[in-house]
């Protein structure tokens, strides 16, 4: 039916594979991406809004909501300060390494979320080898909400560097000099020139690294404390649920994640567009 | 050549902060797991590596990532000529559908299949009846890996022929070229390096993928873990050394991920200096 | 603002033989109020130098003076000059009015004018480049001609001591180029700041520059004002460099050049292969040969442009065709048309393989 | 280089294609001899059965002249619980909750009167709740009572997600119930005050014990008699000690034949010979090995200096019945989520 509603306009298209790839495309899409969370919307439907709200404004799932935020947040604005620092230091900077570094920046992707978890766990705990340094001071940091954000921020670690990267190395030399020409000192310049270039890149990059904290899993579990109210993340929230075998509480607070996760990406997709229409012209 | 922040003072202090920062949250971890991997010594890391479900999750992440990858490869690459070579309506929407994975907590993914293909599921119910086990079994864990890793290939591809444009293609088509030969010698050149850039993404993610499969694995031992499981479960029985080893294959393969990308970029650069 | 270039020089790359040397020692003086054009073909030297009176770049030696002010050792941020880019380089997140705002906002705070004169003076310099009712407007909102105009009035808003200028006008096309141009000259007759500018456009060098700068492979060819320059170019590179110009090569005997069927009488030359240039409004035509010069063509192409018409002449003695130019009374006299064989007599012939520079006027058939 | 295989227009695999294919490769790969029987268990069981499967195995050879293998699968009882019912094909469960079992009854995988199919209620072995604490018992926990002291950090799995975690929760309420003579407020507050001292809540028992003993989180371990004693045995005694509170939960270890899947995987005969297994002498020895209690007289006289003499109570005398315990403490909104509001 889409196919030959589509194939309409075929006599227009100059290059073939159109029929195929749709076809490809489209049962593909419809059987591991829409079938799968049609399933979720078929359990959701089962419930009356109000067991659906009472179920999502679960005291102990509002706190978990304000954990998984807080984490991500904290976790989001240390990439946004790191993976600049990061981005600059490796398109400004020539030192020994400098491809070596470049290179690290992936890992968080390149290593499985679990492996990170189970690491990081063992680095930070008191007994670890940063735990042991930390404990004298007072400071712990596996099992409380630094430990979720320290999780969050590793697995997100590239979404900043690799977005600002590219379009700092695309800033034309002009920039700065135009900045320097006219006398400004080099925070100055920065701040009201670099920083603005950078900024589309840098809230994208940080935005996805957000998303991508809300939901993470594999390696803040071994790091959360797990104690209601104060270190359990949704996602953990949906897996005990799903535990007690409660599919619809499993499903109500997945959907919420869901929701959340994309909303952020439309709106990061949004904004971006509107941002760039400014700069590249369009006269208003 | 003047550029803002490289008076050596600067330059110096910005570089030391992100070298220690790296080595703090990036190389620390790494040098962890091999260390607690060889804290007994290298003759119980190798009876480590040999033990029989270690050797079972290797076998069954290898089956995983050869059937997600391929599969992943090919609807990347149609998906990536259709939005990218035709304007049809829903194209937008399509491309959005293709971020999904990202923004679902693996948790989530696990999930839906499990309320899909579950015994009590849609389609569970028939399954069972005909005796074909998807969830707890190994087709269960493709199929989640699959729908984890499928935006990766796409992704890359994606903005990677906008840009490109199809005059090639177009130029291809006027001197009578079929469909696959247009891919075969004009596109595919000009799209072998991000494609490998996207298979390597897929394959990285697809071998460590933890969440969503452990909500359709069921753990059985030997049979259904994978290595991230593995990891898990060995670090649960206080076999911090089994459990470190196995996560030591994963960040070898890490590592090896990360070289061949950076390698990919390097060959890139270079020939763009080149022209 | 006198400007004082002492042994410059500049070399790129680590010794070795990737090693280039973008300027030899360079020596030049440029007077306070001078509008300097720097010319010459890319790769001349002639952006480097720019930037090293910038300071965008280091000199490997020599020093620079502003007036009596040692500026050598002086950041790029402190030397007062004003820079202007090729491509413009306006902050493009900014609106036209924070662009040009920007140097004055960028002062510490104690040097720094009130909210309100800054006010005022950006506006006033908005003003002078005709851009007052663009202020809220952003960059990429603007025509390139205007975009140039926003990046020269920010130049200026500090008033620096020098204006420099880095083919502020190569990226535009060519009548918006020439309103620039002229727009620019007023300017600086009315400002009277000091202004150096790249350009590879000898024709607004010459119509820009009180004197010009003839640049080649990090050498200054030559210094002189324009209308020395075209009359007395130094080298057969300037010559070369400044206009078309077409070559005769024969061999001279008895004060005769003979190039296969053709002849001219080349008084006061010696015998021996030489090689002379003339330029294009040099050749008149004739539809006789005279006694002193037998230079039988065939008009090839013809291109009416403004008050004259080019031609494009061919002839089975001469390597490349010759380009020559007419007035409209003598085309129509001579009745030109594609394929009509003339004689070509020059009235002047420049010969630049001696020691000296010379010119030599074979005496002309009337 | 990348070269593609060619793309066949019929690759549009539909949904029930690409599933079929799937699942009968898999199915294909189940059929493979010898037999395989799958056993779900609960996640501290891991040393247990790999202890136990060999012996049965040698000993369903001898008794049956057939060489089998058994597969392990472990996981929160309740999370196995779940497995189950969505698919995972187990023949027999040996779980640390009679809930759980019963679960899988109210879906029909298990006979309904699974709990007089083998003797003592169908648990071979049983436990009870008990604290391990850091070498020299710094804080001098000895009873219930002192875990509710300020300042003393507890470790045990999430009462939600673990059976664990419920016994441990089902044994303070019981002691409080005892203590308190049955006042409703006394208890509450005594469970209040019991689960603010929680640091880390873990999914399942073992998180908990990983927590405590690698972790160095908590001053006491709360978790089976059984895995305390474990621990002790894996990390010396050097380090921790056991306390037995002399009050504490009967914590029993249902076992059951997952009918429906027995019968599919034609191993039922296998998974009742499992079971049966278990209360032998030989397996019981073994389980007394792990610190499990049993009740087969001759072994439990032989370890009696291991388990300290400790009054067990029974889930239904003081909550009436697993599932009134579960519904009134466990549910969403439950006891338990109201001690944990604040």
């Amino acid at each position: 039916m889409i196919v030959s509603a589509f194939g309409l306009g075929r006599q227009r298209r100059v290059l073939p594979g159109f029929g195929l790839s749709l076809g490809v495309s489209l049962t593909f899409v419809s059987l591991i991406l829409l079938l799968p969370l049609t399933s979720l919307v078929g359990q959701l439907s089962q419930l009356s809004w109000s067991q659906y709200w009472f179920l999502i404004t679960d005291p102990r799932l509002l706190a978990s909501y304000g954990v998984t935020l807080l984490g991500a947040g904290v976790a989001a604005l240390f990439n946004a300060a790191f993976g600049l620092l990061m981005a600059w230091v490796l398109v400004r900077y020539d030192f020994p390494g400098k491809r070596l570094v470049d290179a690290l920046m992936d890992l968080p992707f390149a290593l499985p979320t679990a492996v990170a978890g189970v690491t990081l766990a063992t680095l930070y705990s008191s007994n670890g080898w940063i735990g042991r340094l930390l404990d004298p001071l007072g400071l712990s940091v596996a099992y409380t909400w630094v430990g979720i954000a320290l999780a969050m921020a590793f697995t997100s670690i590239p979404f900043v560097v690799r977005t600002v990267q590219p379009v700092l190395e695309d800033l034309p030399a002009e920039v700065d000099e135009a900045a320097v020409t006219l006398g400004a000192r080099d925070g100055h310049a920065f701040r009201r020139v670099i920083l603005p270039y950078l900024w589309p890149a840098l809230v994208t990059g940080t935005g996805l690294a957000f998303v991508r904290s809300l939901g993470e899993f594999g390696a803040v579990i071994f790091i959360a404390g797990g104690k209601p109210y104060e270190t359990e993340i949704t996602s953990l929230m949906i897996f005990v649920k799903l535990q007690e075998y409660d599919y619809a509480g499993a499903s109500a607070v997945a959907s919420i994640v869901l929701a959340t996760s994309l909303a952020l990406l439309l709106a990061i997709n949004l904004w971006q567009g509107r941002f760039i229409k400014r700069l590249h012209g369009g006269r208003p | 050549m003047v550029r803002i922040g490289d008076a050596p003072g600067v330059r110096r202090l910005l570089i030391g902060t992100a070298l220690a920062l790296s080595a703090l949250f990036l190389l620390l971890p790494l040098v962890a797991i091999f260390a607690q991997a060889l804290m007994s010594g290298l003759d119980v890391y190798w009876q480590n590596l040999r033990d029989e479900y270690t050797l079972a999750a290797i076998g069954l992440t290898l089956l995983v990532a050869l059937l997600t990858v391929p599969i992943n490869l090919i609807f990347g690459v149609f998906l990536a000529w259709l939005v990218t070579r035709f304007d049809f309506p829903g194209r937008r929407l399509l491309q959005t559908l293709i971020d999904i994975p990202f923004a679902v907590s693996p948790v989530v993914a696990g999930l839906v299949y499990l309320l899909l293909y579950g015994r009590n599921g849609w389609l569970g119910g028939w399954l069972d009846a005909h005796d074909i086990q998807i969830m707890f079994a190994w087709p269960g864990i493709v199929l989640v890996t699959i729908f984890v890793t499928c935006p990766f290939i796409a992704r890359e591809l994606i903005p990677l022929m906008q840009a490109q444009g199809s005059r090639e293609e177009e130029a291809a088509v006027t001197l009578g070229a079929s469909g696959w030969t247009i891919f075969r010698r004009v596109t595919l050149p000009k799209i072998r390096h991000a494609l490998l850039y996207g298979v390597i993404l897929t394959n990285a993610r697809a071998v460590g993928e933890f969440g969503a499969v452990s909500v359709v694995a069921g753990a059985i031992r030997g049979e259904t873990n994978t290595l991230p499981l593995q990891v898990e479960q060995l670090y649960q029985d206080y076999n911090t050394v089994g459990a470190f080893t196995s996560a030591s294959l994963l960040a070898l393969l890490a590592l090896l991920t990360l070289a061949a990308k950076a390698a990919l970029e390097w060959r890139a650069a270079r020939r763009e200096t080149a022209t | 603002m006198s400007i004082r270039i002492a042994r410059i020089d500049k070399t790129y790359g680590a010794k070795g033989p990737g090693q280039t040397r973008a300027l030899e020692p360079i020596d030049l003086d440029i007077h306070d109020g001078e509008l300097i054009g720097l010319l010459g073909p890319s790769g001349s030297g002639k952006t480097t130098l720019l930037r090293i009176v910038a300071g965008l770049e280091q000199a490997d030696s020599g020093s620079i003076h502003f007036g009596e002010r040692d500026v050598t050792r002086v950041h790029v941020r402190d030397r007062r000059i004003g820079f202007v880019f090729q491509h413009y380089a306006l902050f493009r997140h900014m609106s036209v009015y924070d662009n040009v705002a920007f140097g004055l906002n960028a002062l510490p705070r104690r040097e720094r004018p009130s909210t309100e004169e800054i006010r005022s003076r950006v506006m006033q310099l908005l003003e002078m480049v005709r851009l007052q009712a663009f202020a809220k407007r952003f960059p990429a909102q603007l025509s390139g001609g205007q975009q140039q105009r926003v990046a020269l009035a920010r130049a200026l808003a500090l008033k620096p001591d020098v204006l420099l200028l880095d083919e502020p006008f190569g990226a535009l096309d060519a009548k918006v180029r020439q309103e620039l141009r002229r727009w620019l000259r007023h300017l600086h007759e009315e400002l009277h700041f000091t202004s150096l500018f790249v350009t590879h456009d000898q024709e607004e060098a010459l119509e820009l520059s009180d004197r010009v700068v003839v640049m080649s492979n990090g050498r200054i060819e030559q210094i002189a004002t324009p209308d020395t320059l075209y009359r007395q170019p130094a080298n057969r590179f300037v010559f070369e460099f400044l206009g078309d110009i077409n070559r005769l090569e024969g061999d001279v005997e008895r004060e005769v050049l003979t190039c296969g069927n053709a002849r001219i009488a080349v008084p006061g030359i010696a015998s021996g292969r030489h090689e002379l240039l003339l330029r294009p409004h040099e050749i008149s035509l004739a539809t006789q040969a005279s006694d002193r010069a037998h230079l039988p063509v065939t008009v090839s192409a013809i291109v009416p442009v403004g008050a004259e018409v080019r031609l494009e002449l061919e002839a089975d003695w001469l390597g490349e065709p010759w380009l020559a130019t007419i007035g409209h009374e003598a085309f129509e006299r001579l009745d030109i048309t594609r394929g009509k064989r003339l004689f070509a007599l020059p009235s002047q012939l420049h010969r630049f393989d001696a020691a000296q520079p010379t010119t030599l006027i074979p005496a002309t058939a009337s | 280089m990348i070269r593609l295989s060619s793309p066949r227009p019929l690759f549009a695999a539909s949904a029930v294609g690409l599933t079929l294919m799937l699942g009968a490769l898999s199915s294909a790969q189940a059929q493979e001899e010898p037999r395989e029987l799958l056993n779900s268990s609960y996640d501290i069981a891991r040393e247990l059965f790999a202890a136990v499967n060999p012996q049965f195995i040698a000993w369903w050879e001898q008794q049956h002249d057939e060489s089998v293998t058994v597969k392990q699968s472990h996981g929160g009882s309740s999370t196995q619980a779940r497995s189950i019912m969505q698919g995972l094909r187990a023949d027999v469960v040996t779980f640390n909750q009679v809930t759980d079992v019963n679960v899988l009854a109210d879906a029909g995988l298990v006979a309904e009167d699974w709990q007089d199919q083998y003797p003592n209620n169908a648990s071979p072995y049983y436990s009870t709740t008990a604290f391990l604490v850091r070498k020299g018992n710094p804080k001098g926990i000895e009873s219930w009572d002192d875990l509710t002291r300020d300042g003393v950090s507890l470790v045990f799995p999430n009462p939600k997600t673990s059976g664990n975690g419920r016994y441990t929760y089902l044994a303070a309420w019981g002691y409080a119930d005892q203590a308190f003579d049955g006042d409703e407020d006394d208890i509450e507050s005594f469970m209040q005050r019991f689960l603010g001292n929680v640091e880390v809540f873990d999914t399942g028992g073992r998180g908990a014990t990983t927590t405590f003993v690698e972790r160095g989180i908590g001053d006491v371990l709360i978790t089976f008699e059984s895995e305390v004693n474990n621990i002790r045995d894996e990390y010396g005694s050097d380090d921790y000690e056991v306390v037995v509170p002399p009050v504490s939960i009967l914590a029993e270890f249902p076992v059951a034949v997952v009918q429906e899947y027995a019968e599919r995987n034609a191993n039922e005969d296998l998974a009742k010979g499992y079971l049966d297994y278990l209360y032998t002498e030989e397996a019981q020895r073994l389980l007394a090995g792990f610190n499990y209690r049993v009740n087969d007289e001759g072994v439990a006289a032989e370890f009696s200096d291991r388990f300290p003499q400790t009054e067990l109570l029974r889930v239904e005398d003081i909550f009436g019945s697993w599932p009134d315990a579960m519904e009134t403490h466990f549910s969403s909104g439950g006891e338990l989520d109201q001690l944990q509001r604040r």
